[in-house]
């Protein structure tokens, strides 16, 4: 690979760590608020996995999304303004931390029910393959979705009707507090959940953004010329808590666990073999902190100075009024109940 | 022309498909299998199984797999075999397909109709007879529409599939074999836009799917007392008429709403507040509510028809207003 | 196996069997409404498996669930007034042909969402385990049940916490008018969706009788003693159409294919072998036949016989007012709105 | 004794577990964890893994298989970890848990307690802020409850988990901070009866769970302008203790209804419509619902307080009810 490649993922990945501990500050000072969920340790998994992936190709994620969204392209200005709730932001402030979602990019989201977007992810592939197109869809999940109801139905589905998706399990071994060995029967194998739908799975090292990068790309080749779902298991970790509610270790893991993890910090791996490879100097890496920093620093910006949504705002994008064929009333009528008609407003406001 | 509920439905649905080749119907054995209820009948012969999708019993999974596709550009009619199963789709429809559009700040829209028959058949027991537009209905983001006879199936689905938000349409497999006529080719009826399937001076019925006939059956008994009641089919229960409703609750001033389901927080609940709200000066008395029991679907015959709004208790219902006290 | 149980086994197959014709025509003269489940052609399985059974183990079964409630000892009397909807019913004709209960025999139904009884099994199990008991519980289901998520999420908990349950799935190659290729993307071997979470499992042909009952109580010794799920396909095939509603044969499948496997009929197979191995002879079969014909008749009789539910029934056993500790207003309040007061009253009867 | 209405929940968990070894609790993260809002802070500790048992994300599993354990003869609480999730064990809840009893002709109960907080918190977003009581107290078969102080958690609580019946607790994140006199030991409060929060004789202010505090705040500001407003708290939804809530509207002639949740078919209209038909003539005129908008909840701050019904909302209300033209 290149070394612009490469010094282009160990920025991506930069981006990302830096974004996440400014969100950080941004949470503590209030300016974000709700749950939010940091990617910190994973940057790996994202930035390698979606490298691999051509514009027109989708992703969709959980909650735990700043680092996809980032990984696929969006401006940190827009993100960060989102994470505000300012109309700067990917979704006018309406979506949040765990509802990123840049259609331009065809990042498709940003969701927050564990499982819950999986179908989804299918769907998107049913429609490609319906209309005989050659995209991939590369759906993110943790290794805490994998026994729901949802993520089976989908895997039989897909397999069922071949839909070129890359199922991305992020193992990071802990949902919230519980680790996967007390969650999924098979721990020590999530991806026979795959293979027993008749997929083909894969795992490969979290930690090392080239190795999921070529396994993804391997995967990706695969899914879209064969057209058939593939699940690749990536073995992560999580340096903070669950989310910014949460310390980084409770009476669920110990310091020492995360400590030990830390030792395998992507950036870090990626840093050393650049600079043993020569592939490049500190002074590269001060001008990528340098380059980040400064795009972090103008996300920040941007999201303080962008307004507020309007008022106006609460009650528009619930019903769309676009429509093909005749016409037939989306005009908004008097005395419509449950149009945001004045029902609602009754409702909400009274005078 | 003369057809029935199910020719009505599967004319409207085979129509828009020829139509718009974005549409494609998904579900429980729609396609070898002709449909539970036979309305996809051909279906499979005429567009084949790329837009004829047989799925596993996955409502969970082939919902949000119909509202995937939706987001990124096609146009599914999802039919649930009954809504019954819809409940395991629940999370799929509130969560995803109601609020996409929303969460998104409008960049994306979820252009999918989820129909199947609603409510209770003969004897089904009380997991697979339950009418739940209460349920549908109070959730933004939804429209809800239960048609009554072939002619509004027809219309109203058009439209459902012309729309480009979700949109949950509740059949009835009671009314599946009812005729009616439903005129010649493409034609449409508007959401959210009520009818006054009878005319009327005395008091004022409200009354939609399977419960339409009920209502107009109650409101023949009722003229040959020389009472003229009014019946109105909301058609569309989201977003509701209430422009209809009201100016012939404000007319005849007594008001009696029909509807199958459970009746502690049922639809009729919020047609009944929506209408003292606005024109409680007029009304002479209290809306009466004939509902559902407050029960489970029972079994056995007898219990069953004591447990499903009749003809008699509307049109007690009727004097109950009429001769307060 | 000693002789008498051998023909114990074909009593039970044949009270079955005649008693699903029965219903078959019970049905058609409107004395029966509603799904009605036909299990002719599956015999073997229920009679098999519950054959192994101690009093207090548990079964638990879907919709189609005659077979399984008569192999049970349900009296057949009360199983056909169930189905009449008459008082005598075993659930006083509340529940029907898809809900028969009888909590006596421990057979707790008797459920019609595919896949929701999945986790009811489950967790008897679990309180089985709670209360340190050695019972098991039997567990049946079709193959058209195996994709959905609650099955999934049922074999998971139920490996995870080494619950006793049979997971017996009856592999009829049909859910409703889709062959199972249609629908479980490992069609060939659906048990792997049992692996996939860590279950032991195994198959068996469900035609033979004794070949279930021996991989029946092979699976359930293993369950009592190791405390652990298993999971047992049965391969089998319904000869009727999939409701009373759904002719032997739609478009779905062709005669001549039901007419190969009726040539494996359960009943004629064991019939034949007993014959064969001179363990019975004609005579036998001419008693067996008759003494089934007896008990057939006498349901029916007392079905007609028992009277329909009293109105009063209606809003009968919607709460319990048991209660353990003290009491706390579960008497019937005037005005209480949803506990079958005035409101439902002025609901459902208006004078 | 002062209490947080998280340590009254916490206790009245603890006593009756203490009490009766049937008891046990399950769901995501209530042992090791503590629970995701640390309700069950302790009992890992106390009771063991055995009676504490957290479960994989499987919302629709483990509910069923609590079901099939109540069915048997234990007692168990389900906690979901919010009630957004309760959505994915809808099927489990409605067509299993509240229907078995009457399905087995009164063979079986389902002794069983599923709890957690409902509607929002702070920004939490479209798919983790509504409030679903509405949907709960449609369904036969169930009982709901919603109890707005510790006294009230504490008390409904133990009476929950002493019923014999399959009960839907909802809590509230935003209350388990707040602070309140819970007395000492063992008390029960039963279900079904409502409370006077705070008497009046001007106007009847209705609201239950986060909203009870809204409506007191009101009567607060209300108090200072010299009007009287009697805040009365149903506490358990379903039964609806409609005596109580009669005789108020009865005697103030003018009600005001406040709840979080989606206007359309809301609890809220049920309410309303019970009042309207059992004190009609005792109303001076219609009675007025602060809701929470019909939209799906937005994240941003400004527009989720917008969403939510706040106290001036309430006071203009009860001035509308008041001074009608
Ligand atoms: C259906 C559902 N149940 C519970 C939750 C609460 N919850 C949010 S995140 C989470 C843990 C998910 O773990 P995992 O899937 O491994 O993702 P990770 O947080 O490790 O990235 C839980 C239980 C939820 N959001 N959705
Ligand atoms: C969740 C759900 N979806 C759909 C149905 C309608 N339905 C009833 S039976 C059936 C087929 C089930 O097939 P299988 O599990 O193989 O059982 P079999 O009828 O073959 O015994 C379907 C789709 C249902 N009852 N429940
Ligand atoms: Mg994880
Ligand atoms: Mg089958």
């Amino acid at each position: 690979m290149d070394r612009a490649r490469l010094l282009h993922l160990y920025t991506q990945m930069l981006l990302i760590r830096r974004f996440e501990e400014r969100s950080a500050e941004m949470y503590a000072l209030g300016k974000i608020g709700g749950f939010c969920h940091l990617y910190i340790g994973e940057e790996a998994v994202a930035v390698g996995a979606v490298d691999v992936l051509r514009p027109d190709d989708y992703v969709f994620s959980a909650y735990r999304d700043h680092g996809h969204c980032l990984a696929r392209g969006s401006d940190p200005k827009r993100v960060m303004a989102e994470l505000f709730g300012r109309s700067g932001g990917l979704c006018k402030g309406k979506g949040g931390s765990m509802h990123l979602i840049d259609v331009e990019r065809r990042f498709m989201g940003g969701y927050a029910i564990v499982g819950g977007h999986m179908p989804l992810a299918a769907g998107a592939a049913f429609a490609v393959k319906y209309r005989g197109g050659d995209q991939v869809v590369l759906c993110f999940f943790g290794e805490g979705a994998v026994p729901s109801g949802a993520c089976h139905e989908t895997l039989n589905l897909a397999a069922l009707w071949g839909l070129p998706v890359l199922f991305l399990c992020e193992n990071n071994r802990y949902g919230m507090g519980t680790p996967v060995e007390r969650a999924v029967a098979l721990y020590t194998d999530v991806a026979q959940s795959a293979t027993a739908h008749g997929i083909e799975a894969g795992r490969v090292d979290g930690m090392d953004v080239l190795a999921v990068r070529e396994a993804v790309s391997k995967a990706v080749d695969e899914i879209r010329t064969r057209q058939r779902p593939y699940f690749l298991e990536t073995l992560t970790y999580r340096f903070l808590g669950h989310s910014m509610a949460d310390p980084a270790h409770g009476h669920y893991r110990t310091k020492s666990e995360v400590e030990e993890a830390k030792k395998r910090d992507p950036l870090l791996l990626l840093r050393t073999r650049l600079l043993a490879e020569r592939q490049a100097n500190n002074e590269d890496f001060k001008r990528i902190e340098q380059e980040v920093a400064q795009i972090i620093r103008e996300a920040v910006e941007f999201a303080d100075a962008s307004p507020i949504p309007p008022e106006t705002a609460l009650e528009e994008d619930v019903y769309t009024s676009a429509e093909k064929g005749a016409s037939h009333g989306k005009e908004a009528w008097p005395g419509r109940l449950g149009e945001g008609g004045c029902d609602s407003d009754r409702g909400g406001r009274v005078q | 022309m003369k057809a029935t509920y199910r020719e009505a439905l599967n004319q409207a649905l085979r129509e828009e498909m020829r139509r718009d080749d974005r549409i494609f119907l998904i579900g429980e054995d729609v396609a070898y299998y002709q449909g539970a209820f036979k309305v996809s009948k051909g279906f499979l012969e005429e567009f084949g199984p790329r837009r004829v999708v047989d799925t596993p019993i996955t409502e969970s999974g082939f919902t949000g797999l119909a509202i995937g596709a939706a987001m990124t550009g096609l146009h599914p009619v999802v039919e649930v075999m009954t809504f019954n199963f819809a409940i395991l789709a629940m999370d799929q429809i509130v969560n995803n397909a109601a609020k996409i559009r929303y969460m998104s700040g409008g960049q994306i829209s979820v252009p999918l109709v989820i129909r199947g028959p609603g409510s209770s058949a003969h004897q089904l027991g009380a997991q697979h007879s339950q009418s739940l537009e209460a349920w549908f209905c109070h959730v933004p983001g939804l429209k809800v529409v239960a048609p009554a006879t072939p002619y509004d199936a027809k219309g109203l689905l058009k439209s459902a599939i012309r729309d480009e938000n979700p949109i949950i349409f509740i059949e009835a497999q009671l009314l599946y074999p009812t005729q009616g006529e439903i005129g010649e080719g493409d034609y449409t009826i508007p959401l959210g836009v009520a009818e006054v399937k009878r005319p009327g001076t005395d008091v004022t019925l409200i009354a939609y799917s399977k419960m339409l006939l009920v209502a107009l059956e109650a409101a023949e008994k009722l003229a040959q007392e020389g009472i003229q009641a009014e019946v109105v089919d909301p058609r569309t229960l989201r977003p509701l008429d209430l422009t209809t409703l009201a100016a012939s609750a404000k007319k005849t001033g007594k008001v009696v709403i029909v509807e199958e389901g459970w009746p502690v927080a049922g639809l009729g609940a919020q047609i009944a507040e929506s209408l003292y709200r606005t024109v409680f000066d007029y009304l002479d008395g209290p809306i009466i509510r004939v509902t559902g029991r407050d029960v489970p679907m029972p079994y056995a015959r007898n219990l069953e028809n004591a447990a499903i709004p009749e003809v008699n208790q509307v049109v007690a219902a009727v004097h109950q207003v009429l001769y307060r006290n």
